[in-house]
């Protein structure tokens, strides 16, 4: 069970290779890995800028807080064995990585279960913000998404804000 | 609960990030929040007055998220004795 | 789009690596790893007994095709971009890599809903048998189960065998 | 649909897997389909017909599953002129 907030960039396989090393108890690992896309995200009118950069910003101290409070609440509802989330932040180039997910488990939907839980959480809540740079230099804030509210809201409405 | 001597002057952290910072103009600073502020929400009436950066940041407050003390609060939430208040934007991490 | 069936091991990373080299349209890679667990199969009774090796048999050609089959079928329901299936056959010991499933969507939920459909149709269509070997040296054939047909089942029927 | 000539000896390759294979001792074999055939339950109660290493494999038909040239079937599927039709438990790859 760990989080990692981090510059640097990830490689899943080796994550996953010191997760797994040395037991026998896990059945089944599912990763998810979300890339900077070369597009900007649509924002109302349907044409699609190319994109030359993404920078994340974030909340230090507390996105490691959130990323840790989502974490148990994964394991608190799924069968795991371990997870891992590493999430990256600056500027980042269209193929780059930006976020692992990793779940180990006896069998696979739990894995498959908490691994789509932990992007979900993760989206609506860990404390990052991405700015688009278009090719003509231009920085725009990306929106948040309906629709990773109605993600988040298939698992009920714990851990949202108490007023 | 502690007690807390509530004539005293009560200081504390204010961040902002995102759009939020850029439109302040401010990541953080440290403030005195006046008598009357006890809810972020008051908080926020407060910091709407102090200036048309801050007005521009907090036109439309509902779109304005918060966090006391480095966890996800809405705006009713009491200011009580936390030591941090950041406001940023939803969220677009992941 | 591939399918591959072998004796030697898998590098999840490395596959993943391959899939997005020098492609900036793919925002969401997920992984399902399936590996040999050190204990046998629940066998009716409650006692697990720890397992020496796993030996899988499989039907040369008609296993290609079979997991082509699933892969098309996956192709044609969910919004991917690329996938992958590699599964092993062979003698396996405990915390061994036995299956690869990777999707590649622009979004998310393409990509976890293809891996998770992935593996469940794996099970209860490619044609794979395991062989279970206890610490007394005897071998077991692994029951098929029920709850592997029921996964399959929220899918729909498409693809049942025809009469 | 290719013309067939019905009264000519049908010569099929049968393969057997996992605990079929153990039980007929048997993995593949190539058999001269008997008149009145036609179906892949029709193979499998003259299977049973031909000693008891089969008579045990199949002794419980519906736990058996076919496949008609690597392709999932079920019992009634007619054989026609397949080439190759093979009978295992069911999978438990993965």
């Amino acid at each position: 069970m760990a989080v990692r907030v981090q510059r640097e960039d990830f490689d899943a396989g080796a994550e996953v290779r010191l997760l797994t090393s040395g037991r026998a108890d896990v059945g089944a690992v599912v990763t998810f890995t979300g890339l900077v896309r070369g597009e900007a995200h649509d924002s109302g009118d349907a044409r699609c800028r190319p994109l030359t950069s993404m920078t994340l910003e974030h909340y230090p101290g507390m996105t490691e807080a959130e990323l840790g409070r989502v974490e148990a609440e994964a394991r608190a509802r799924f069968d795991l064995i371990d997870s891992l989330i590493v999430h990256r932040y600056g500027e980042l180039t269209p193929g780059e990585n930006i976020v692992l997910v990793a779940t180990l488990s006896a069998h696979r939907h739990a894995a498959f279960e908490a691994a789509s839980f932990l992007m979900d959480y993760l989206k609506t809540r860990a404390p990052f913000w991405k700015k688009e740079t278009g090719v003509d230099g231009a920085g725009d804030w990306v929106d948040a998404r309906e629709a990773d509210l109605v993600a988040r809201q298939r698992w009920g409405r714990a851990g949202e804000p108490t007023a | 609960m502690p007690e807390s001597d509530v004539s005293a002057p009560r200081r504390i952290k204010l961040r902002y990030f995102a759009w939020v910072r850029e439109k302040t103009g401010v990541a953080e600073e440290d403030v005195e929040l006046p008598m009357g502020v006890s809810t972020v929400g008051d908080l926020v009436v407060w910091l709407r007055s102090r200036g048309p950066e801050f007005e521009d940041a907090f036109q439309r407050p509902e779109v304005v998220r918060a966090a006391l003390d480095q966890r996800h609060v809405k705006s009713a939430a009491l200011i009580n004795a936390a030591r941090e208040i950041a406001f940023f934007p939803p969220v677009t991490g992941g």
